[in-house]
């Protein structure tokens, strides 16, 4: 986190908000803090940036629960552009602060019927059933969206999350395949698939958990949540009765190894060796099977 | 190093992702330095007065001691940040030819011809 | 009945980790001790996870590691506490925390449920956030929050709302933390003695 | 052959206008275009089309990292004889009769109004107030065959190839500034970004299939081929072999971005 400067000016805090823009940082509480200590009083030099800026501002001021500076932004922009579609939405974003979500849904379907390619306004009604805490809503809602937009990797992620949300692992793990066939080399998406079927539970499950596991730290051996779970899935294989007797060893091999990695993980980062590694060494004894 | 890790990538079967976005923005990169190389160079050409066999020499020259500071740019791990070397020196081998054609040929007009 | 108290710390350090993570859901444990059959102490909690509650890999490890840790000081596990993502919600019987509060209610059949209250988390922290139920003969049953001691008590709040205002949830490392980093120290212990430090101010 | 001399003047009104011009028509038309480009319409099924297409294409490609069941699963949803999407699902073609199609008409006219008929109108005044004058000379030697094309507007018989006139010039430039315009126009361009910003807006994929029957008949061909062969086997195996070296920190996902 850097810190902000007190006294920058506003060509600097233009130039950081159009970074943080461009490579789709969000830091909501520091873009408001640089609009309200420089960029508010030089809103006219900004060009015809000053639209971009008011856009960031209203996102950032929403998270905040700034509703003033929110609406000041949505009425500059609606008054520059006012059949713009995205203004629309941030209308209906503001209306949604305001826990209005009806209107706020009115206006999304305004949007809807007028562009029915518009991805956006779907997924904000999705998030106002989500806020109302309507889970089952949301998600025959988000299905129906993600008839349409099949490759909508944000949609499949948050179907995910909205399945974990009522348990239903196997759903669940649909949508994170989904997401692999997108992204085959995202370790942290092998790593959640795993979790997932670690969760379900099952002989079947607990194999192909190890199996992600092990893809996991393949792809990125630092991987300490991986590492983790690949010495609870070969603890749990090795100790299930359905395993057969000519795998048992291969994963008791596995489950030694990892453990191994567990402590090195542990020995190169902590330089001091102080409590913390005698309760990571009392896990591992409780974890690792007697090979 | 190298050697390492070229073994260590043999025994993963030869996984290697490349990170779309990142090979784009490292293409347009040296896309931008290599017109602004002929851009240069061709003025530079034009300045001096080479003519003939003189001026392309001296583009192959900018091409080569462009693609070598590339390399030295990355350095030893050029591989983490193209997928190939020869394809950084001879992609828009043309392309470049005709910004400097034309950069030579008006730095020259100006100076020279007159 | 039993009687409950709550720690300056495990107070703090719930509401800490709460808001740190204002956008998403948290949870954690309440280590405590039980000096006769009819007084519960919290003293102090391990903060766990923001990133994803409802996959148990990691919920298991962290329990084994807290357990550990709690054996190592003489305490027990003596209950659960989490914060909801919705800000509406204070409900304890989510899929998510259900199977963990259980787990806890196998090793010690009298452990406590503590949700914080999203609406009372305000900037003046004026007001006690947590809401806490006990399991008693099978059940989940919502505690008085009179009959709730909090070391303290008015002084509390204000030792709280000092600790938010010097931003000092950002040095709170939770377990989810602890595992994208190992260096990172999720028993929290200096930020422990930060804690006890403000706490004695406003003592 | 005599040494050819040229008036400075020629350099002054003819030579370094026609670059200066150039230039300046070629950024003029580069935020015409934007000015005139228009958010082109699309169907709803369009996208959901070509969002399926993607899906199936990945499903192809990448399908080995699911399970067996999750791959099958899928291609049974798109390939399945009664249920298949792609057996389903039946499109009408796309128009593609400019005639008929009057988007597409006002489509192709803007792409010539902002291309074609800038070249032509500069082309013809540059050729009309600057002509017969011979402005340089290349560097290099050429031979009789570049005369045409270097010394248009001049008819010298004797006059070495090397020489270029007013016409021929404007041409060269037209071509060689191509390059420098993304260098200039690619650089912290306010316009450039903001329309950046509505593609994205307005759904990712927008690469159409012209006609959806036939590439959902090819794409139901080519996953009906496609095998699956899991990529995780022995991945354990793997991890167990590699004892030695996967303490060194690597990541196998290079995502670096150069310093360059």
């Amino acid at each position: 986190m850097c810190e902000i400067d007190d006294n920058l000016n506003w060509t600097e805090g233009r130039d950081i908000l159009r970074n943080w823009r461009e490579s789709l940082e969000r830091r909501s509480k520091d873009v408001v803090e640089i609009w309200e200590t420089v960029l508010m009083y030089h809103i006219d030099k900004l060009g015809n940036e000053k639209y971009l800026v008011l856009e960031q501002v209203c996102f950032a001021a929403l998270d905040c629960y700034r509703l003033p500076l929110a609406e000041y932004c949505v009425k500059a922009l609606m008054k520059e552009f006012p059949g713009s579609s995205r203004v629309h939405e941030y209308h209906a974003m503001y209306l949604e602060a305001l826990e209005m979500y009806n209107e706020a849904l009115e206006v999304l379907d305004s949007i809807i019927k007028r562009d029915e390619t518009n991805a956006a306004p779907r997924k904000r009604r999705v998030a106002i059933l989500k806020a109302c805490g309507h889970i089952p809503e949301a998600i025959k809602e988000l299905t129906e969206y993600l008839k349409k937009f099949m490759s909508d990797q944000e949609g499949w992620h948050e179907l995910c999350n909205l399945y974990l949300q009522e348990q239903e692992y196997s759903k669940a793990a649909i949508c994170i395949e989904e997401l692999i066939l997108h992204n085959p080399h995202n370790h942290l998406l092998h790593q959640r698939y795993a979790e997932i079927k670690y969760s379900q539970g099952g002989y079947e499950n607990m194999y192909i958990a190890k199996a992600y596991f092990c893809q996991a730290i393949k792809l990125n051996p630092n991987n300490i949540r991986a590492l983790y779970g690949l010495l609870l899935a070969t603890n749990n294989l090795a100790l299930s009765l359905k395993c057969p007797v000519s795998q048992k060893k291969g994963t008791i091999k596995l489950n030694e190894w990892v453990a191994g990695q567990i402590e090195k993980q542990y020995k190169n980062k902590i330089a001091d060796k102080g409590n913390d590694s005698k309760y990571i060494e009392g896990l591992l004894a409780q974890l690792q099977l007697e090979g | 190093m190298s050697g390492k890790m070229r073994a260590k990538q043999d025994k993963l079967d030869d996984i290697i992702a490349y990170s779309e976005v990142a090979v784009r923005n490292n293409a347009a990169v040296v896309e931008y330095c290599r017109i602004s190389m002929a851009a240069l160079s061709g003025g530079t050409a034009g300045l001096l007065g080479l003519t003939g066999f003189y001026g392309f020499g001296f583009y192959i020259f900018a091409i080569l001691s462009l693609w070598g500071m590339l390399l030295m740019k990355a350095g030893g791990q050029w591989k983490k940040y193209f997928i190939s070397r020869r394809s950084l020196l001879t992609n828009g081998f043309f392309g470049g030819l005709f910004t400097y054609v034309l950069f030579w040929t008006f730095l020259y007009g100006m100076v020279h011809v007159y | 009945m039993t009687d409950i108290t709550f720690s300056g710390r495990a107070y703090a350090k719930i509401i800490l980790h709460a808001a740190k993570y204002p956008h998403c859901a948290i949870n954690g444990l309440l280590l405590g001790k039980q000096n006769n059959s009819n007084e519960l102490q919290i003293i102090d909690v391990a903060p766990l996870f923001h990133i994803c509650l409802h996959v148990t890999p990691m919920s298991e490890v962290a329990l084994t590691m807290v357990e550990q840790l709690a054996l190592n000081q003489g305490l027990i596990i003596a209950g659960y506490y989490l914060a909801n993502e919705n800000i509406n919600d204070t409900s304890t019987d989510k899929p998510a925390h259900r199977g963990i509060s259980e787990k806890i209610v196998e090793h010690f059949n009298h452990a406590l449920i503590a949700v914080v209250d999203n609406k009372k988390m305000t900037v003046g922290m004026n007001m006690n956030s947590l809401k806490i139920s006990q399991y008693l003969d099978g059940k989940w049953k919502f505690k008085d929050p009179s009959s709730i001691n909090y070391e303290g008590g008015a002084n509390l709040l204000e030792a709280t709302y000092h600790l938010i205002r010097r931003k000092e949830y950002r040095n709170l490392v939770d377990f989810d933390n602890h595992l994208d980093n190992i260096s990172l120290d999720w028993q929290n212990l200096k930020l422990n003695e930060k804690i006890d430090e403000v706490l004695k101010n406003y003592q | 052959m005599a040494e050819l001399l040229l008036d400075p003047n020629i350099r002054g009104w003819v030579f370094l206008p026609i670059v200066v011009i150039t230039f300046l028509v070629g950024i003029i038309r580069h935020y015409v275009s934007i000015l005139l480009s228009s958010q082109k319409k699309v169907e709803l099924h369009q996208v959901q089309d070509s969002q399926v297409m993607i899906r199936s294409r990945l499903l192809r490609e990448n399908g080995q990292y699911i399970p067996k069941t999750a791959f099958l699963s899928r291609r049974h949803f798109f390939n399945n004889e009664e249920t298949g999407y792609f057996k389903t699902q039946r499109r009408a073609p796309v128009s593609q009769n400019p005639v008929t199609d009057p988007a597409m008409m006002t489509d192709m006219l803007k792409g010539n109004v902002t291309n074609v008929l800038p070249m032509v109108l500069i082309g013809g005044w540059i050729n009309w107030m600057f002509s017969g004058f011979v402005t340089t000379k290349v560097p290099f030697p050429l031979t009789l065959r570049f005369k045409p094309m270097l010394q248009r507007g001049i008819e010298l018989v004797t006059l070495d190839a090397a020489w270029v006139s007013s016409a021929s010039w404007y041409f060269l430039n037209v071509f060689g500034l191509r390059s420098i315009y993304t260098l200039v126009l690619g650089e912290n361009n306010a316009a450039d970004t903001s329309r950046h910003l509505q593609d994205q807006v307005s759904g990712a994929a927008m690469s159409m299939p012209p006609n959806p029957k036939a590439a959902f008949k090819s794409e139901w061909e080519a996953l009906e081929i496609c095998e699956h062969n899991w990529a995780l086997n022995g991945v354990d195996d793997d991890l167990l072999g590699l004892r030695n070296t996967s303490d060194s920190i690597e990541n196998m996902y290079y995502q670096s971005k150069s310093g360059l």
